[in-house]
């Protein structure tokens, strides 16, 4: 594989031509701020928290969908972005019922660590506090759509790495939610191999193990790792 | 028009020769599905088939087309919600669609829907009690040259004002079918 | 220089902040030497007075009262924190939110089919009526800084204080903001 | 069929017409207004005055002036009929013979007809959308041989890049550049697909062109999936549009009866095959990438770009995307040629426009232009003006992704620069004027509000910001938001334009950063001065604290 350079925040990168920038910035050790982002799935460039500028390109490229180029020159941490990632976040708490204090996911969370890192100290918008169900008929998981940031990773993990087909979006705009089967409660799918796949995907505490209560849902990514090397790269790392 | 669709998910088999409900709806719908060689892209034109023939779609119409185009049904459902010409609910026996395009908006669309609101006493997106009508509002019908336009029962009708609607509706709450 | 004045408010929330605000132990003597601590649910003061220079607020805005004196906490301070997660983002206290507006949670409460006389309470005047939403208080008025965290851990409440004693505005970087 | 073939079935078309015609509009603003019966009253009266072997009754698209529908055209008289109703048919046949019966003539001179130009409506109102062989005698057809025989698909390409035609779609992408792109492209198969979703409110010009002109689309796709050398092409149309659907359904069957479409067209070895995917009520699915999840049956959900489709589109393929109004711009190029084309318009933007003229003006209906007039001539020489003597205020362009345009603007060239330059675009070409009786503020907020139904959900400035500003703007409307909201909405159409992920997101602000552009004062006047002042605190529910009681409390 060819190596191509780039700048990343003045800095002078050299990467394999086929890694987004979202890569070749975590090679060289620049963190970039994600949520739809999990190693392993493939990337739909949707949370936007990623978008970096790219010096040439009016628009702002999400990272973890653009190839570098040699000679390209981003930029991932400017004023601007920054202002722009604090917004995406104080959208995301002001949609649903995010309480941190009494979430499963509390100190395990990463929209809860984003939101510290960002330094979203509060929410400038109006907090819509729609009202939204927990699923907890399934016998070891629950999800609790008051949390859930519609990142789809518990869909693309369900589809493209377990290959139930189980998990799907529905619905259009604010009113999109995830579903399990035809829209029915969890513990009739007929689907669902209880892999508990989307629940280590999950950012949020939307997904939990049954039994977990506030901060006891600490999730264990190293799992999910585990399988995509082995389908992918058959390598069966334990 | 009809709409009722009889049927649970218990009672469609995952190999279907005859509906065991022995609606031949359903007889209809997988001949238009094979005709289209149970392409699972052909999912949309499959939906507008099955609506056209229950009037709406119900779980076990959407279980129905998910096993006859192998499809999960998360991803039938994720569909047929993501479209809003698809209905998951019964419709009345007369529908009433107000266009709200710019065109109409600006002559006086939202006095008309208003209208039909206060005579039928539900609003846009729900159905009578009686289910005599469903009022429906539409994005743009594309009849901005005879703004405002309003839908009843699928016919066009143009320069639509608040005592035309009223009269309309009101005949269909009042008579009935006819 | 004058002493500055100092208050804290406690509104719509469990007391948490105040307690995490007890736990700067001896650090309390050095504040009290700096500053006057003017108005709080842990001094004896019935009126909120003119003239404060800052104000930490608990709780978020869940009844009449709150309202009425948050107003007036604003139209007579000169730098409002928000302090802890109810006051910032409702937290706890708005969770009941979704559910449209307060009868839900007063039947719950009160209406109880296993009371012998179930009654929603009403006492004009001395019982303070809840508010349909509860708001978390930058909804209500403007704010100036934000202190997040359930409760916030005292050492970050110190140093929010040290700050605004010092004259500084204050900054608050990484682990000194946390919700939950 | 060959070329001798298609000139044969051309000359018996015109060697059979009748030497009296009226042609009667069905296209739906027509349709909805009684047109059926007034086609069907006429033909009644011809047969019972014993003329059914002189006068041809013609079923025809879009004679353009909507308004004053039904219409009806009698040739060669050169008359115009408005208002037709079924009882006016025996005045209509009786003025054949010059009869003065009592009817509504509309004037052909005004400049509604006479400031006019049409290339692509040039068989809108002329040729029965139902018969291949009245499209075929207008030189349908034609361009097609022209192209499979004489040219190579490059020259196509290169023709239509000659030509300066941009997409009519609303971005105004060079077409031949877009073609060029597909053409060089390699894949196992290719795409062509002609996105007829016109889903702004407020334009109904694709819909006119395929319910008046359904071939010219085919021909013009056709000589695109040659020129680029694809096989498979996709018309993905709006569920909405039932009309149209129908006609294409006949215009496809009846050009595959013709050998026009389907395997070795003209006798040559270019195949080509076409499907109708019919929408099902997503505006999302205009844009490009959730159009093509949409045809092969996905929830409708834009991806990013690049890979561009013209590199990986419909199953990956190489596949071209056009919208009908470019596609229906192409046979007449190839029949008359690039620098005839690039001759009309202007420096950046050639050859002619349609527009749906609606809204608070005299004369509504279809219009097409060329490039480069003023938007005043459109409005106001063309519509009329406002009616009742009001004055006009702005006109709206591009639907939900534009802006208003203010009165005093009006001397802006209509082309696609200039429409940016003023914060709005051309769009697909919906124009809507507003007078003074219009409130700006309510129309961003409508905009908005079908922005944020229309959100796909998929990205985050876009589902949730959309929502966040059709609150802030409701709030400014009550009369209960603060400069802070106005600086917060402002903040917000700047977020969500740079960062949404597709188009949809990215142009959600625009009517609302273009009314408060242009219409400031609007939003001014509607605030309240900070909450900080005593006793009125802002409060969500919209009730100014007054006692905001939990009413039941007392009960």
């Amino acid at each position: 594989m060819a190596a191509k350079t780039l700048t990343i925040d003045g800095r002078l990168i050299s990467a394999a031509e086929d890694q987004t920038v979202l890569q070749a910035a975590k090679d060289a050790g620049i963190q970039i701020p994600t949520l739809c982002h999990l190693e392993g799935l493939s990337d739909i460039g949707a949370c936007r928290l990623c978008v970096v500028e790219v010096a040439g390109s009016n628009k702002l490229l999400p990272a973890c969908v653009t190839r570098i180029a040699e000679g390209m020159q981003v930029r991932t941490d400017t004023e601007r972005l920054r202002h722009y990632r604090r917004m995406v976040l104080e959208l995301l708490f002001a949609e649903r019922n995010h309480v941190c204090a009494v979430c499963v996911a509390n100190g395990h969370c990463e929209l809860q660590a984003l939101a510290l890192a960002l330094g979203m100290d509060h929410v400038r918008f109006e907090y819509r506090f729609p009202k939204y169900s927990v699923d907890i008929t399934h016998h070891s998981f629950g999800i609790d759509h008051n949390r859930c940031i519609l990142c789809t990773r518990c869909v693309r993990v369900c589809w493209y790495i377990e290959g139930a087909g189980t998990k799907n979006v529905a619905g259009r705009g604010a009113e999109c939610r995830i579903i399990t089967d035809l829209n029915q409660s969890w513990g009739t799918s007929e689907t669902c191999t209880s892999c508990g796949k989307c629940v280590q995907a999950c950012p949020t505490g939307a997904l939990f193990k049954r039994g977990s209560a506030v901060a006891e849902m600490e999730r264990d990514r190293t799992r999910l790792e585990f399988i995509v090397n082995a389908r992918e790269k058959k390598q069966w790392i334990v | 028009m009809e709409t009722q669709a009889a049927t649970s998910p218990e009672t469609v088999p995952s190999k279907t020769e005859k509906h065991p409900s022995g609606d031949s709806r359903f007889r209809i719908l997988e001949v238009f599905a094979k005709r289209h060689g149970c392409r699972q892209d052909a999912l949309i034109e499959i939906l507008h088939k099955a609506q056209e023939l229950f009037g709406f779609l119900d779980e076990g119409l959407l279980l129905f087309i998910a096993r006859t185009l192998k499809l999960p049904p998360s991803r039938v459902f994720g569909v047929a919600t993501f479209y809003h010409h698809f209905t998951l609910t019964p419709q009345g026996e007369h529908t009433c669609v107000v266009c709200m395009g710019t065109a109409c908006y600006v002559k006086g669309a939202d006095r008309l829907l208003a209208t039909v609101e206060k005579a039928s006493g539900i609003k846009a997106g729900e159905t009578t009690s009686d289910a005599k009508l469903s009022l429906l509002t539409a994005r743009c019908i594309g009849a901005c040259g005879i703004a405002p336009a309003v839908v009843y029962d699928g016919e066009v009708t143009p320069r639509q004002t608040p005592q035309a609607v009223t009269e309309r509706i009101k005949a269909w709450l009042n008579h009935g079918s006819h | 220089m004058d002493r500055l004045k100092i208050a804290t408010a406690w509104m719509g929330g469990c007391s948490g902040c105040h307690m995490s605000f007890l736990d700067l132990d001896e650090w309390l003597f050095d504040l009290a030497a700096a500053v006057d601590v003017v108005y709080s649910p842990v001094i004896d003061v019935k009126v909120y007075p003119r003239g404060v220079d800052v104000c930490l607020i608990e709780g978020a805005v869940a009844n009449e009262d709150n309202l009425e004196l948050l107003l007036q906490i604003r139209e007579r301070t000169r730098i409002l924190v928000a302090f802890g997660d109810c006051a910032v983002t409702g937290n706890v206290t708005a969770m009941r939110n979704p559910l449209g507006n307060a009868d839900p949670v007063l039947n719950r409460a009160y209406l109880r089919p296993e009371d012998l006389h179930p009654r929603l309470p009403a006492e004009p005047g001395i019982l303070p009526a809840l508010l349909p939403r509860v708001l978390p208080i930058q909804e209500a008025v403007p704010v100036d800084y934000y202190i997040p965290g359930c409760p916030p851990p005292a050492a970050r409440i110190r140093a929010i204080l040290q700050q605004l004693v010092a004259g500084q505005v204050p900054t608050q970087t990484g682990a000194d903001l946390t919700y939950g | 069929m060959d070329h001798i073939d298609l000139l044969e079935t051309k000359n018996r078309e015109l060697r059979t017409r009748k030497p009296l015609c009226l042609r009667v509009c069905m296209a739906a603003g027509c349709m909805s207004s009684n047109g059926q019966a007034v086609k069907d009253s006429l033909e009644k009266e011809i047969r019972a005055a014993g003329l059914a072997d002189q006068v041809e009754v013609r079923r025809v698209g879009c004679l353009r002036l909507c308004c004053e529908g039904p219409l009806v055209a009698s040739d060669p008289k050169g008359e115009l009929y408005q208002k037709v109703t079924p009882d006016d048919a025996h005045a209509v046949v009786a003025a054949l013979k010059n009869g003065n019966g009592e009817l509504k003539r509309g004037d052909l001179q005004h400049p509604f007809f006479s400031r006019q130009m049409s290339i692509v409506l040039e068989n809108s109102g002329v040729v029965d959308p139902e018969r291949i062989e009245s499209y075929i005698a207008a030189d349908g057809y034609q361009a097609l041989h022209h192209a499979l025989m004489e040219m190579e698909p490059k020259d196509v390409v290169d023709t239509v890049f000659r030509s300066g035609l941009r997409g009519r779609g609303g971005a105004g992408y060079p077409t031949g550049l877009k073609w060029s792109t597909v053409a060089k492209t390699s894949g196992d198969r290719k795409f062509v697909v002609c996105n007829a979703d016109e889903g702004d409110p407020g334009a109904f010009m694709d819909r006119s062109v395929l319910e008046s002109d359904p071939q010219r689309v085919l021909e013009g796709m056709a000589i695109a999936a040659y020129a680029v050398g694809a096989t498979q092409g996709y018309i993905y149309v709006r569920a909405e549009y039932p009309l149209a659907i129908a006609r294409l359904n006949t215009a496809i069957r009846q050009a595959k009866q013709l050998g026009l479409l389907g395997g070795g067209i003209f006798e040559s070895g270019f195949t080509f095959n076409v499907e109708i995917r019919i929408g099902a009520g997503a505006f999302v699915c205009g844009e490009e990438t959730a159009l093509l999840a949409s045809v092969e049956g996905r929830r409708g959900t834009p991806r990013p770009r690049p890979p561009f489709p013209a590199e990986s589109g419909l199953w990956g393929m190489p596949t071209l995307i056009n919208n009908v109004e470019t596609f229906a711009n192409v046979p007449p190029i190839l029949r008359r040629g690039a620098e005839w084309f690039a001759g009309i318009g202007t420096q950046q933007s050639k050859g002619t426009k349609v527009f749906a003229l609606a809204g608070k003006i005299q004369r509504t209906g279809l219009i097409e232009v060329p490039m480069g007039m003023p938007l005043r001539t459109i409005v106001e020489e063309i519509g009329g003006g406002a009616p009742e003597g009001n004055q006009i205020k702005a006109v709206q362009t591009g639907g939900p992704s534009g802006g208003c345009i203010p009165a005093n603007e009006l001397d802006t060239p209509v082309d696609y620069e200039s429409l940016v330059r003023l914060g709005s675009i051309m769009g697909s070409g919906g124009m809507i004027v507003m007078d003074q009786s219009t409130d700006m503020v309510d129309v961003a907020r409508f905009f908005m509000g079908f922005c944020m139904d229309e959100s796909c959900g998929k990205c985050i400035p876009c589902r949730a910001g959309t929502v966040q500003m059709h609150a802030l703007l409701e709030k400014i409307l009550k009369g209960q938001a603060t400069l802070r909201d106005l600086q917060r909405l402002e903040e917000l159409c700047d977020m969500v334009k740079n960062t949404s992920l597709c188009g949809l997101g990215q142009t959600a602000p625009n009517p609302v950063l273009s009314t408060l552009r242009f219409f400031r004062e609007e939003y001014l006047h509607r605030l309240r001065s900070l909450p900080i002042s005593p006793g009125i605190p802002i409060l969500p529910n919209g009730s100014h604290h007054g006692p905001p009681v939990a009413e039941a409390a007392k009960t």
